[in-house]
């Protein structure tokens, strides 16, 4: 696990090293004024970019053994409260977006799975493609569009609030919902021609029951997985949903530092969002094993 | 020589002297012997100040809202100055003249500036302003800000509570400029308790509630100096967005901002009764540098000839106007322009040099087809001037692709391996040419990427730098423009726009002052 | 319609899609009987199983005739109905030994799940009391286990012990044998037997294996092509075999005196349930122009022994 | 074919051959796609790049069907054109990426133990590596251009196919049919291709073909920072975050991309469904 994050941090260190872009010039011409090599010395001592690459490193590293972050670029404020602060909210919406694309499109995978090629089949796999190629700007702003000006229930200056949070949800989940629905459609469908569905219903076993605890059961392992991918895209691409929205998550601080080479900051967003990330492997690695008792948890 | 080079560069960053042409009265500048003129005593915003109606909450959106208020840090002041908190000695109109604001008047004496502050002048806390107080912010605008720590050098004494004398090393012309920048905003450095969130300074409001890189709320400031307050309160929402803003403006949640999109600004002309338009020019322009060392003479010629700025702006539809100069034709320092678009002109140029046209419309010279490119990025459009320059360039012979980069400085701008690299910059700041001499044509600098520097012409900038006599300045600008465009080094495009958007009735925000850092102040009306 | 029959099948004609599988099978169980249906596969023994469970899924469609059980006609039940008689009065063991329980979740899990869908109490005890009783091993921790750490004779064992619980009045069991080895046959087919004779089950037993069909059935019903060619009391069907078809078969069974015997050539028509006459024609030895136009029907030529054809009686 | 001949067919005999027809018409519509793509120039009705200030923004009409976009293109050209570098730039991406995925994601869930620990590991420093901070470097090391813009994304797109295939594989590797196989001495180089893969082709094709939208939009998300398509080369995803500003005033310029991107998506999903609906015949 750690050595994952180590390399991980390592790999992003040298990549933004490597990348062309001065982050002391780009501060200094932040509003487009001419700066003077005095001043990008000055600033360049600051930010303690004339050490060399690898003394750099180990100070940051060391640094984070002892919880400390480091300061950014851009004003000097600590990083670490800065993340913590806009990655809140990023969960949240992440969650969400997860739990209302999980409850949406798990029912309307199994649906279309036993309706197969049926009318309601056909209209779901056309919005489901809807959904998934239209890029979540436009997604965002046709619904603001819909919600804030014609129908008028939302402000388009949205609050931080719960209230707040069901537009953006609704935007991240319409990518998401698509997916899932036809994941877990495909896998339900696998499951459905197995034997053993005949046999329950020799039995008498309640419809719902079998579909729900029997079909979704099996097919669950390769839905977590798909659900876990999300999350990762979800970080990355919260961007504009949370712009769009004024949600108050990490996405903008991230995108912004990484324009402007603010390497503490994009440095502990790395790890922050690394531990995340194996964590949930870890978790969906072990739901493997819930469902499925065969696989021994190597 | 560093240190004074610092001290220059910076200094005309904000500098310029008020000769702005036959706009305004004759606004002398801070020529040694006639002190300014005392304007009057409230803040001169030259529109109607009688207020539509009183009262009410301005709400407006901030794209980048920055971390602190902290007046002296970073540009963090641009955002202080315009939400109506922080105000300076001196002021910048509509214009581009320099009229007083605290300060009542100033006289400057070779290198001795003596500044006299208005009476009655208080911060939001009551506390009066005093000379030493405006003394302290500036040591502590030296400390804090690098850029401004020139400052420090200069030997302020305050004899009394109402005057302030600047004594500077030698002549230093563009003094009142620097008391002109928001920068240099006065704080009440012993009222404040938390300089991040809430500053106590002397604007028209004071700062109610702050979101770090979040919403601004401020409210009026009862104990106002400068007479009646007309709004209760602003909100500036942080927006990034464009699409967003646009609706939200439809939607009446807000009442106007500045810096809108050619799409919106499109958009608001079509409902002129519920949406009022301003479109003023800034000081920043979009050119290309033409790499002395990679183009041939002829070819550079060609390309500034073949470019129809006209045209080129039409798709911009309002972004960006034609600019043939690096400074308006209307200031005395921008006589000197570039010549108009001439694709024949340019077509005889390349082949009286000898280039034949190839077969599929590009020029060739033995056997290599005359293939450029434009070395663009994606930020402020430029990467569509760019796009328009390849399909004029194309009809002229010169076969052009596009090179886009994710950002310019740290590519073709430090390597200067380009033989066409866009840029943008802001040329003369406050109306005042030096900005751009220094930091672009002068041997050396950063911004000097075609090969032009050399040391004539640095010794003409040198001249200015010192000249305090604005005509005389302005010529000696002129020349060495003259010389700029005739080493066809440079090809200036476009400048842009600053269009903002108010609801009907509504009036202020700054939105006829070509600065970024001027927005609502005490007659800012609904 | 007489109750003292269990189950009673009347002309059933059933279809797949557009083709029909098997036409005019009437045959009744009584109350506590084996009945054993064999025949080559392809001859429609498990379209007959599905159609009496009427599952849609299965795809099999009664188009003509009726199934009638303990006096009630279930050949058109509502989704809802038949899932209510599904389990506590039908049983139902299928040949593949996966295709009762699902492989990764616990027995008592599903045992619980089939007995609420019918609201019957499941209590561990009764069921651990049952795996004594039909002798399973380690019945202790049984329920405990997944069906993929069992084997496949666990499985159906498993499963009809589930089927016990639920109280069903009749048992089918389709090849519910054919996959296993002998011994876990013989356990299976024990089971069966002891559960007919203690709860008075009738089980419809489909086989294509006469020797177990011998040792567990009351009557055996040989079909062919689809149609019901003889059926009657086991011992007469196996001593006296009637039917030219039936007669070949029996000589099919190797072993029985040290001789390879003597194969039937060609295989039975796919479509053999459409044709009106006599569907063995192509490879029976008797067969003439007569036989083809010869409307099909089920005669009883021996008291408790329905025959179709009995052509070349007596001869071996 | 006629009443006779359906008859001696068996029933899953016919279930098979319908499968088969469908898969075939498939086929054809991914062709026409494709050729359509190809040979966009001789369809197109004016020059992509031609910019026209008198027909900026204007609606569909019979002179521009798809109408004309901010800096007066004609769209339905652009649209042409784009589909040449969004499809097969994006098809030849996903199946690079489908490959590698499954491939690693296939023995690390047969094979499990160190070699699944290692390649595991992997994926999730890839998994975990911002894309953007990737592509921005990539585009900063070696330059913009669509090219580098699709390694920068092919580079972590793998990854997903690999744990999804992971997962599959862990499934299948449990089938007790498989450890039959294995006792009939077959390798296992036979049993991941014969029994393992067409078992999770399914499930996988359905995502690959989702990806293929996916990746278009992620290369429109790089172009929106000016690390992908260099203009005015049209790309689909560049096209539709170009037209972004102009919502309002010239929906065509955003509708007709995505339309595109949509459809060939539909396309491409329908013939991986049927293509796995016939890999589900051949094995059960």
């Amino acid at each position: 696990m750690i050595p994952v994050l180590l390399i991980l941090t390592f790999i992003v260190f040298s990549l933004m090293y490597l990348t062309p872009g001065d982050p002391a010039l780009m501060k200094l011409t932040s509003q487009g004024t001419a700066v003077t090599d005095e001043l990008l010395a000055i600033e360049r001592e600051k930010m303690g970019l004339n050490q060399p690459f690898l003394v750099r490193y180990f100070n940051w590293v060391l640094g984070i053994l002892h919880g400390d972050f480091g300061v950014t670029y851009s004003d000097g404020q600590p990083v670490l409260p800065k993340l913590l602060n806009g990655l809140l909210y990023t969960t949240i919406l992440c969650i969400a977006a997860t739990v209302f694309s999980v409850i949406i499109a798990i029912p309307l995978g199994i649906a279309t799975a036993i309706k197969k090629d049926t009318l309601f089949d056909n209209i779901v796999r056309i919005l489901t493609f809807t959904g998934n190629s239209m890029p979540n700007f436009l997604i965002s702003l046709l619904l603001m569009y819909f919600f804030c000006i014609k129908v008028k229930i939302f402000p388009v200056i949205a609050k931080a609030s719960v209230s707040g949070l069901f537009l953006p949800t609704l935007a991240t989940s319409i990518p998401m919902i698509s997916k899932f629905a036809r994941q877990t459609r495909a896998d339900v469908l696998g499951q459905l021609g197995e034997e053993y569905v005949i046999g329950m219903h020799a039995r008498g076993v309640k419809e719902r029951v079998i579909l729900y605890r029997n079909v979704l059961h099996n097919a669950l392992g390769a839905i977590i997985t798909i659900v876990a991918l999300q999350i990762r895209t979800l970080m990355g691409s919260q961007i504009v949903v949370e712009t769009i929205f004024r949600w108050p998550g990490v996405g903008s601080l991230i995108m912004n530092s990484i324009k402007a080479r603010d390497f503490p900051v994009v440095q502990g967003a790395v790890l922050i969002l690394a531990t995340i990330q194996v964590l949930v492997n870890l978790v969906t690695d072990l739901s493997y094993c819930l469902i499925d008792h065969r696989i021994q948890l190597e | 020589m560093k240190k004074l080079m610092a001290m220059l560069l910076t200094a005309t960053m904000v500098a310029g002297l008020a000769a702005c042409g036959g706009s305004s009265t004759a606004t002398t500048t801070a020529a040694p012997a006639a002190p300014a003129e005392t304007q009057a005593a409230a803040p001169a915003e030259t529109q109607a100040a009688a207020p539509a109606n009183a009262g009410g909450i301005f709400h407006s959106v901030e794209a980048f809202p920055y971390a602190s208020l902290d007046v002296h840090k970073d540009y963090y002041s641009w955002h202080t100055q315009f939400y109506g908190i922080s105000e300076t000695l001196f002021r910048i109109n509509e214009d581009l003249s320099i009229t007083p604001w605290l300060a009542e008047s100033i006289d400057v004496n070779d290198n001795v500036a003596t500044i006299t502050l208005k009476d009655g002048v208080c911060f939001s806390n009551g506390n009066a302003l005093t000379a030493d107080m405006v003394k302290r912010n500036i040591e502590r605008l030296g400390t804090e800000n690098s850029r401004y720590a020139y400052m420090l050098d200069w030997n302020i004494e305050c004899p009394d509570d109402k005057t302030m004398v600047v004594t500077t090393e030698k002549a230093y012309p563009t003094l009142i400029n620097d008391f002109a920048t928001a920068e240099t905003g006065i704080m009440d450095l012993d009222g404040t308790e938390d300089f991040d969130k809430n500053p106590i300074c002397t604007g028209p409001f004071k700062v109610k509630e702050f979101i770090p890189e979040g919403d601004c709320t401020v409210e009026r400031n009862d104990n106002y100096w400068g007479g009646p307050v007309n709004l209760d309160g602003a909100v500036f929402y942080k927006m990034g967005d464009e699409e967003s803003k646009l609706l939200a403006m439809q939607n009446g949640e807000i009442d106007g901002y500045v810096d809108i999109a050619a799409a919106s600004a499109e958009i608001y002309g079509t409902d002129p009764d519920s949406y009022q338009l301003f479109t003023v020019p800034t000081q920043r322009r979009v050119y290309a540098y033409l790499n002395q060392n990679q183009l041939p003479d002829s070819v550079r010629e060609a390309i500034v000839l073949a470019i129809d700025r006209e045209q080129l702006a039409a798709y911009m539809n309002g972004l960006i106007s034609p600019a043939t100069g690096a400074y308006a034709p209307e200031t005395p320092y921008g006589k000197v322009q570039q010549p108009m678009w001439d694709v024949a002109k340019a077509k005889e140029i390349l082949e009286s040099d000898g280039y034949t046209m190839g077969a599929n419309g590009i020029y060739e010279k033995d056997g290599q087809p005359l293939n450029l490119t434009i070395s663009c990025y994606a930020k402020r459009s430029v990467d569509t001037v760019a796009l328009l320059m390849q399909e004029q360039l194309k009809a002229a012979g010169i076969g052009i692709e596009l090179k886009i980069e994710e950002d310019p400085d740290g590519t073709y701008m430090s390597s200067h391996d380009y033989q066409i690299g866009m840029y943008v910059s802001i040329t003369d700041k406050t109306g005042d040419p030096m900005n751009f001499l220094e930091g672009t044509i002068k041997s050396g600098v950063y911004m000097e990427v075609a090969g032009f520097g050399n040391a004539e012409t640095d010794a003409m900038i040198d001249e200015v730098r010192y000249e305090t006599d604005a005509n005389k300045r302005a010529e000696i600008t002129n020349a060495i423009m003259q010389k700029v465009y005739d080493s066809h080094d440079m090809l200036f495009i476009g400048t842009y726009n600053k269009n903002s958007v108010l609801k009907a009735g509504a009036v202020g925000l700054g939105v006829n002052n070509p600065m970024q850092f001027y927005g609502i102040d005490a007659n800012t009306s609904l | 319609m007489d109750d003292k029959y269990l189950l009673e099948i009347n002309n059933l004609t059933v279809t797949y899609g557009q083709f029909k599988i098997i036409t005019e099978v009437s045959f009744k169980v009584r109350p506590g009987e084996i009945v054993c249906i064999a025949g080559e596969s392809g001859c429609g023994k498990s379209t007959l199983i599905k159609s009496v469970l009427g599952l849609k899924q299965l795809g099999a469609q009664i188009t003509e005739g009726s199934v009638i059980l303990d006096g009630r006609d279930i050949t058109r039940l509502g989704v809802e109905e038949r899932r209510q008689i599904l389990g506590t009065q039908i049983g139902y063991v299928p040949q593949n030994t996966r295709g009762s329980f699902n492989n990764i979740r616990k027995y008592d899990v599903q045992y619980k799940e089939t007995m609420n869908a019918h609201n019957l109490p499941f209590i561990r005890e009764d069921a651990i009391k049952l795996f004594k009783r039909l002798n399973f091993p380690d019945t202790e921790r049984l329920l405990s286990y997944e069906p993929w750490e069992m084997s496949g004779g666990m499985n159906q064992r498993m499963a009809i012990a589930l089927a016990v619980l639920q109280g069903p009045k009749l048992m089918l069991a389709d090849e519910a044998t054919s996959v296993l080895d002998v011994t876990s046959q013989k356990e299976v087919i024990e089971e069966l037997a002891q559960l007919r004779d203690e709860l008075g089950w009738s089980i419809l037993f489909i086989t294509h294996n006469l020797g177990v069909a011998s040792h567990i059935a009351d009557r055996l019903g040989v079909m062919y092509a689809g149609r019901m060619v003889e059926y009657g009391d086991i011992r007469k069907v196996l001593d006296d075999p009637i039917h030219p078809y039936t007669r070949n078969l029996l000589a099919a069974i190797p072993g029985k005196d040290r001789k390879m015997p003597v194969g039937l050539e060609g295989r039975p028509p796919l479509d053999g349930a459409e044709w009106e006459g006599c569907n063995f024609v192509p490879r029976c030895k008797y067969a003439c122009e007569e036989c083809k136009h010869k409307k099909y029907s089920l005669n009883e030529i021996v008291p408790g022994h329905w025959v179709s054809c009995a052509e070349g009686r007596g001869e071996k | 074919m006629s009443k006779k001949e359906t008859k001696t067919l068996s029933r899953r005999e016919l279930k098979k051959r319908q499968l088969q027809r469908k898969t075939l018409i498939l086929t054809a519509i991914v062709a026409v796609l494709l050729l359509i793509s190809l040979c966009a120039p001789m369809l197109m009705t004016h020059d992509p790049y031609a910019t026209d200030p008198l027909a900026m923004k204007q609606a569909p009409s019979a002179a521009h069907f798809f109408g004309t976009d901010y800096l007066g293109r004609d769209v339905f050209s652009r649209v042409l054109l784009g589909a040449r570098t969004s499809i097969f730039a994006t098809l030849l991406l996903v199946v690079i990426s489908f490959v590698i995925g499954s491939v690693i994601g296939i023995i690390c869930g047969y094979y499990g133990g160190w070699v699944d620990n290692i390649l595991m590991r992997i994926t999730d420093i890839l998994l975990s590596l911002p894309q953007l901070v990737l592509a921005i470097a990539v585009a900063g090391i070696m330059g913009g251009g669509l090219r580098n813009a699709l390694i920068a994304i092919g580079v972590t797109s793998w990854t997903s196919y690999a744990r999804l295939a992971r997962s599959h594989a862990m499934r299948i590797r449990r089938l007790p049919y498989i450890n039959s196989v294995r006792m009939t001495g077959c390798g296992d180089i036979h049993i991941l291709w014969k029994h393992v893969f067409p078992n999770l082709i399914g499930s996988m094709l359905v995502n690959a073909t989702l990806e293929i939208g996916t990746t278009m939009l992620s290369i429109a998300g790089l172009s929106f920072l000016g690390l992908g398509v260099v203009p005015p080369e049209a790309e689909w995803g560049s096209m539709v975050s170009e037209g972004r500003a102009y919502l309002q005033l010239a929906p065509w310029t955003v509708f007709a991309p995505a339309l595109a991107i949509m459809i060939s998506v539909m396309i491409f999903n329908y013939f991986g469904e049927s293509v796995c609906d016939l890999a589900n015949i051949n094995e059960v």
